[in-house]
């Protein structure tokens, strides 16, 4: 008999709390579920195939003889096995999920729907293109979308995340250099962008450096300037950046960039708070990448798919990857590929992936876009940035807020940890806010901010929820400022109390290792 | 709008709280000469939920759908049957809309699913470990071979000639920018693969051979003496597996030597979906995960003492890490690889097994249909589910003609690798459970007629 | 603003427990949910409409002119809502559902698929014969598949569920007595019968009696042909029995019914026993419904819809309902219904139900036939009597079970309350395994046995789920034996404790209120 | 059998236990000589999960399905576009898979639904309580003159003539058994209704008048002088609303004197489904509740106070009171009024409103445009969606021959009342938001040609 090591013990031992335990692990509609390779056996399926007549194999010789290893459930099983699984998240349609920088708004189901219509599902990429021209329209029509939305020349839309994206924005200045014969290697990236921005310089080949924001929370115009040169490919800037707060000096940085001769690549991760309402094409910027998974809202997954198009400057268009979608001058679509780049698009950089991008989430985003309109996206920055604000003018009294004096924010709020009482820091008050039926904030990112919290409502939450939300921080705020030391054994509530990273790290179990026969025994 | 809750009194309420005369004001910071006055231009207005499916419904229809007709495409996308409950599982609210798990104690539902997924994979391929996935197939691909010179710190790559000319192109445009030196060529219609080339080609500076298994015409070379080759020059073995459905009947990369395995995982829960998403696996031994890219699931306690998950290694990732990290990766692919570790498990290692033998069964069954076609000639000695033909005439027009008769008959060579010459009579065929006899009835009547 | 009264508070009081309270009311992913009437109001909407053109109404003068009260959510709120309520639900999905008489099985996700068809799910009820051909095929093959399964002669698909099949049943029994000219006015029913039998009876205009059942809790044959005759329009028979038991004396029963010149009306709610193992028709049956809500799997979905079909004896078909679907010589289907009936059905009784029956319903059902065939429907009765017998003997040592010794039981297995200490009872079990993470079994019914828990597990579960509950129940009766006064208190982890229903029913609040203005003022 | 999870292992492990030596010994009681030998004669055997979607898919497309055509057919059952956030709620597990909730602690999701629910039901209807759902609105309607006679203690029920025939069929088999007398007459393809008539007809031994509202032919009546007859001799209206979206423009029948109301749901939520399931609506005076059919929730506290709902009153219901029951109705149509309740949430007062002005529109312009085509004359002087038209021709044949010209144009009323000789040229036309310019204009098309 398999035991769930995880919950279902044969006795029922109090724990710390004295809370009432059960024989089962079970919470009531807290469930606890072991593995499928505790429940389920080599045996056990939950698909049936009709029976095959015996042939011949031509397998090479290379005829599987040993075991897999992969347990099967039946579909009764199986469903619940997944069922119970899901209901140890938190996810946006359960509440307020106010991750900074991560945009997550509720994701229409309409969009689901429409992503599973079998003319977008049930179509393979390498189909001759007659038979995919209504694939290929809908790509053309969102680029074009995403273009009019931006104010830029050219389009990618292969790049499957936002750091593929990254990625493809620097490639493409790369070659645009390269195709001047100018071979520069470093790329300036502000202390407070996210993680993926060096680490998508460096993968491109080029050396990273830093440059300083300025006390407002802005990039350092000054500190720019004075690193600019020739030796400079590109500038990374995240606008609106990860503080929260719109470059104000994003012209100014543009020209200097510009001026010698390097390019403006911009984290698009924030759209969500200017979409409509300012284009990024007007501020100069070069190349940009979109999360379809944030400001068009295709759902996040629990970390993907996501898919990031990158939007691209004249100057760097002619630079972009293959494949890509035209529309012939007979109204039909066709794709631009390896054997007709030559003619069209000599000067492609090359293909980042193989097929076209993630169709899934073009069709998700491009439901979203026709749903709101050029109207309704207009909306969507201004209630995003109107409920951020909300925030934090509820908040700043009883939250350190660096920059709540520099001005109105933009679509998420940033506090630090200053005030609270010894031996508390954000990660408690986070903590704390998953028992009062919340995810928490980004926390400690970015950098530039102590103990930073960066709360993110998005324009979904309707004013109940923001208040709710509000509430509970500032009860949760106002214990850490009173040492309320109780603050350290939060969660208490959810599936799990806190989990033990240092252990995870120091002899990591990534896979599942089947009982040793003694123990199997037991 | 139905998807945005404020109401014009709660705006007003709010602005007053936020002592703002307007939302503009809350603006400011923007430059006022760019700030769109009123609704950008070239965008329509917004539409009703009604009006929206109706457009996107007119879009899909312009499409030939592959379960509409006989279908033989693969090359690296494969139909197969995907149990309903696969796909009730993945719209749970919980699992679609939720986040990457940085919250373990409410995410236990994704972390755990990430930990069977990667053992799932781990085993399939025959390796220790694997991730929580990647974007793609092809990403995975280049990321083994930057992985690859991380481990063997030399950075030449022989890429066999089976791989499919995607990934080729892919880590290609990648080399040129981190100046890896790739050594590639051409397939031939040929029943033998470039494994004798690739052994003679290894040499101190390389750092991986990289093979697909199967390969992108179908063929099933034995791998493990090219591991055994290229772990005598030092070197690693880089599989590729666009097919991961084959491992249910032939032996794992993983068994015969690989060092890291990565593929495609579309072909199992995840769907056609004309490209993407798909979702990248990634498998290698215990020694190389901190060399490994993408995310982690790892075992651990809560305060408890009861057992849970968190990701873990992170100290490898973009957000710790920054300019140092593995890979760049930060969103990959989790709600497919939910797709695809359920499907898994609803088929367990016997619905795989039968799953697969009987993919292979269709296949003979269409092969020796299709090569008694007077001119069609077999290509393979072996293969799995899909198999080459070569054709009396150029393949790309006859799968145009096939379209004309209602068949989606396969992937012509000419469309893979445009302006090689001797490939031009090449198509492709997979053929999955998903065949019925009808439809390769249909496609030898087609073929029959377009080579007569 | 208005506030959630069941669980938002301003301040956290501490429960009796000591448990940790928080500000929302919210425990981590247990979240409160207010009334769409306190969250949503008149003006919100989550559809959107295009503009509409004006012109004068044609209403006959009746527009409306008060306010209807209606609350609107947005998207986003409406599909939070529903998604925290359903989190508040127990449900097959999440564990094993005991409920005897009820068939809580898997229901195949396959099966919401297909019937979601549009060429099922979009089609109107009225539309020409010819163009809903595969819809009156669909109906046709189910109702022919039930008929070789009961071995009956003829069936009648519309009645909507199982009650409305039992009237169904009972009017058509009706209908032929009536048609010998013979009024009779009594039915006898068990007294161990679903209380539908004896409603159904009154609501079809016949008095009930009621028959004793034996010591080996079957129906006695002496005292049922003791009280036959020629008042005795039909005897309602539940086969296997509500106290999980196949009525061994069937065809006695039957031949004993039919000698007086009444019918055997059989309640075919537990058919999930026997399907494939015997056909009822073979057991001297009349008339049977099916419930394909239990034993072909269409979801319960929280008390339907179900479905009720009703297979018919050869004395009986003629007299069977309007609408029903009949195969023309030239292969294509028609609808037999008032029109027509004349020529091909002269004797119906008349019609149940606008329309044609429960059709998302039969396509699922259908689906299920389809998916288990045969050779599976014979392995699901197999595997839920294997079941329930499991668990009569896994606890037939900790509690009481009245019948154990007379032999094994079908698909159910029954317990009594007998041996819990002074003060507890089967509700005290029952809510404590909600603790454990199980719905409870069908308390207190049937009547015949004392403070009854009939358990049916259905063949869906498997042995390690089985066990689990065993292991959980075996706990729980023990402290039930030795008096364990904790038990009173459960359910403690469940979204609410026990609901006090004598309030509910003295004061009956049916509707939600508007607060006052003064309320509202607050 | 990918649905039954013991293996045969498990089997012989559990027979060990029992203690019987096969299962065949479980069936011991089932006469040896009846028990089938092997699987049962006439059905097929198990079949995979794809080779029954195959099926059902090709029994599907042998339908017409009204989404693809110029589709306006209404007489109980309407076509509305409907939200995809209500099929994603529906499909939550947890509301899918539960039972009726006999266990509040662990089902207030849908208990507080279920409360919900019946408050927009009573709202709607303009009554003070409403039920949680009965079967549809046919069976709704033959429980409220039921119900009628439990109140009055009387049993002749006035029938007006533009009550749906299939509802008053189901009244008069149900009649024909109770003896309950029925006053049932045939509707005149003219503008005005037989309100005169019914108001003449009530007497002191009349429990009910049951009017449906807007009935049959579309036509709206005011039912206040009915009421009000009614109530001056002791009777009770009873009204029946087969379009609830009609009450979004128009007055409900509780406001205007009726004491039971019910409907079905069905356009709401549910969708077309060939007729079912539906769900019935039922509503009625507080002071008569005890009288009420079906099952209702209720808002109490737990046992630490806190709001949460039960399931009441069950002392009316057939599991308490057996032969005494106000109803035999058990299994009702949660799950349908799930779909009721969230698309009424999705729309507010503010989208029903929209979109009954929307449908009301439309049928308008609908009408003006078909009324010109030469020989047909509009019947209706008022109507909301639905209206019927007076053909030159016979409507049966021509709903046949717009078949034939692709357009599904309406329910001619010889379909309804077969034999009916003065309705025979009658033809009932719903007009829903879903019907596009370019459908109207293809039923003018189809129309003309027919009637030229
Ligand atoms: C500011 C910022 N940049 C880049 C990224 C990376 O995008 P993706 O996760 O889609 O690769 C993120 C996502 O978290 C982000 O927040
Ligand atoms: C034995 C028995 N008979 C009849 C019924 C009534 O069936 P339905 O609820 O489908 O009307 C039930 C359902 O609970 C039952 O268990």
């Amino acid at each position: 008999m398999t035991v769930n090591p995880s919950g279902w013990r044969p006795s029922a031992p109090a724990n710390e709390q004295g809370e009432m335990q059960t024989v089962t692990g079970n919470r009531a509609l807290m469930l606890e579920e072991p593995l499928i390779f505790e429940i389920g056996s080599v045996n056990q399926t939950g698909v049936d195939f009709a029976e095959l007549p015996d042939r011949a194999a031509r397998l090479g010789g290379l005829e599987r003889s040993r075991s897999i290893g992969l347990a099967g459930l039946s579909e009764p099983e199986a469903v619940r096995h997944y069922t119970r699984l899901s209901r140890q998240n938190y996810a946006i349609d359960l509440g307020l999920f106010p991750l900074g920088s991560c945009t997550m708004k509720h994701n229409p189901r309409l969009n689901e729907k429409v992503a599973r219509l079998p003319g977008f599902a049930d179509v393979h990429p390498l189909q001759p293109q007659e038979t995919v021209q209504g694939a290929l329209e809908a790509i053309n029509q969102l680029a074009l979308w995403l273009l009019n939305l931006t104010g830029m020349y050219g389009v990618a839309m292969s790049p499957k995340a936002g750091a593929h994206g990254e990625l493809c924005g620097l490639l493409c200045i790369r070659a645009a250099l390269e195709a001047r014969g100018d071979m520069r290697q470093v790329v300036l990236v502000p202390e407070s962008a996210h993680g993926t921005n060096p680490a998508t310089a460096a993968f491109a080949g080029y050396r990273v450096e830093s440059i300083p924001a300025n006390v407002a929370g802005r990039v350092d115009l000054e500190a720019l300037k004075a690193r600019l040169g020739p030796d400079v490919a590109a500038v990374m800037i995240t606008n609106p950046n990860t503080c929260g707060l719109f470059e104000s000096d994003m012209i100014a940085i543009s020209q200097a960039v510009h001026k010698v001769g390097a390019f403006v690549y911009c984290d698009g991760a924030n759209f969500n708070a200017i979409v409509g309402k300012v284009r990024p094409g007007d501020l100069g910027i070069d190349a940009m990448h979109i999360n379809l998974h944030k400001t068009f809202s295709t759902p996040h997954g629990g970390g993907g798919p996501g898919s990031g198009p990158v939007v691209l400057s004249e100057a760097l268009a002619p630079y972009g990857p293959l494949p890509f979608v035209a529309k012939s001058p007979d109204g039909s679509f066709k794709i631009v590929e390896e054997e007709n780049a030559g003619d069209e698009h000599p000067d492609a950089f090359g293909r980042m992936v193989a097929f076209h991008g993630q169709m899934g989430m073009f069709t998700r985003a491009l439901a979203y876009i026709l749903s709101h309109g050029a109207d309704g996206l207009k909306q969507v920055a201004e209630d995003s940035v109107l409920n951020a604000n909300y925030i934090l003018r509820s908040l700043e009294d009883v939250l350190d807020a660096p920059f709540a004096q520099c001005g109105p924010c933009m679509h998420e709020a940033i506090f630090s940890d200053k005030g609270f009482a010894e031996g508390l820091s954000t990660i408690d008050v986070a903590k704390a806010l998953i028992d009062e039926g919340f995810h928490p904030m980004t926390m400690y990112f970015p950098l530039v901010v102590h103990g930073a919290m960066l709360i993110e409502p998005t324009e979904t939450e309707s004013k109940a929820s923001l208040d709710q939300f509000i509430a509970a921080i500032r009860s949760v705020a106002e214990r850490a400022k009173a040492g309320d030391q109780s603050l350290k054994a939060a969660p208490v509530h959810a599936p799990r109390r806190r989990l033990d990273e240092t252990l995870a790290a120091r002899k990591p179990v990534l896979t599942y290792s089947d009982p040793q026969p003694a123990e199997a025994a037991e | 709008m139905r998807y945005l809750p404020l109401s014009d009194a709660d705006r007003s309420d709010m602005l007053r709280v936020i002592g703002a005369p307007s939302i503009e004001d809350l603006f400011r910071d923007v430059p006022q000469e760019l700030r769109l006055k009123g609704p950008i231009d070239g965008l329509p207005l917004h539409a009703s939920e009604m009006a929206v499916e109706r457009h996107m419904t007119a879009l899909s229809r312009k499409n030939m759908v592959a379960g509409d007709v006989p279908f033989f495409l693969g090359c690296g996308a494969y139909r197969h049957h995907i149990p309903a409950s696969v796909d009730h599982v993945i719209q749970r609210g919980e699992f679609l809309t939720s986040y990457t798990p940085y919250q373990p104690e409410i995410a236990q539902g994704t972390l755990q699913m990430m930990f069977e997924f990667q053992t799932q994979v781990a085993r399939l391929f025959g390796c220790e470990v694997a991730n929580a996935s990647m974007y793609d197939g092809s990403t995975a691909m280049w990321e083994a071979i930057v992985m690859g010179h991380r481990i063997t710190r030399r950075n030449k790559t022989l890429l066999s000639s089976g791989i499919h000319p995607h990934y080729v192109s892919v880590a290609k445009t990648m080399a040129k920018f981190t100046e890896d030196r790739l050594d590639i060529g051409l397939p031939d219609l040929a029943a033998t693969t470039d494994a004798e080339r690739l052994i003679a080609s290894i040499d101190d500076q390389t750092s991986a051979v990289v093979v697909q298994y199967p390969d992108v015409l179908g063929r099933i070379t034995d791998l493990t003496p090219i591991a055994e080759a290229a772990h005598a020059a030092g070197a690693l073995l880089i599989a590729v597996v666009t097919e991961p459905v084959a491992l249910g009947l032939i032996r794992s990369p993983g068994e015969m030597g690989a060092d890291i395995v990565v593929g495609e995982g579309q072909s199992l829960g995840v769907g056609l979906q004309f490209g993407g998403p798909y979702v990248g696996l990634f498998a290698c031994r215990e020694k190389h995960v901190r060399q490994m890219p993408g995310r982690l699931a790892g075992e651990t306690v809560d305060a408890e003492g009861k057992r849970g998950f968190v990701l873990t290694l992170s100290t490898r990732e973009q957000h710790i890490r920054r300019e140092k990290a593995t890979s760049n990766i930060c969103t990959s692919s989790v709600l497919c690889a939910l797709a695809f570790t359920a499907h898994l498990t609803l088929l367990g290692e016997k619905g795989l097994r039968q799953l697969a033998s009987l993919n292979h069964a269709r296949a003979c069954e269409a092969a020796d249909r299709l090569a008694t076609i007077p001119g069609v000639r077999l290509v393979n000695d072996s293969f799995f589910n899909e198999f080459t033909l070569r054709l009396p005439v150029e393949a790309r027009p006859a799968v145009h003609a096939m379209v004309e008769r209602g068949v989606l008959g396969g992937v012509s060579l000419g469309r893979l690798y445009p302006g090689a010459e001797k490939l031009q009579n090449g198509l492709v065929v997979a053929v999955t459970e998903t065949a019925s006899d009808e439809d390769i009835a249909a496609l030898e009547t087609a073929l029959k007629e377009l080579c007569a």
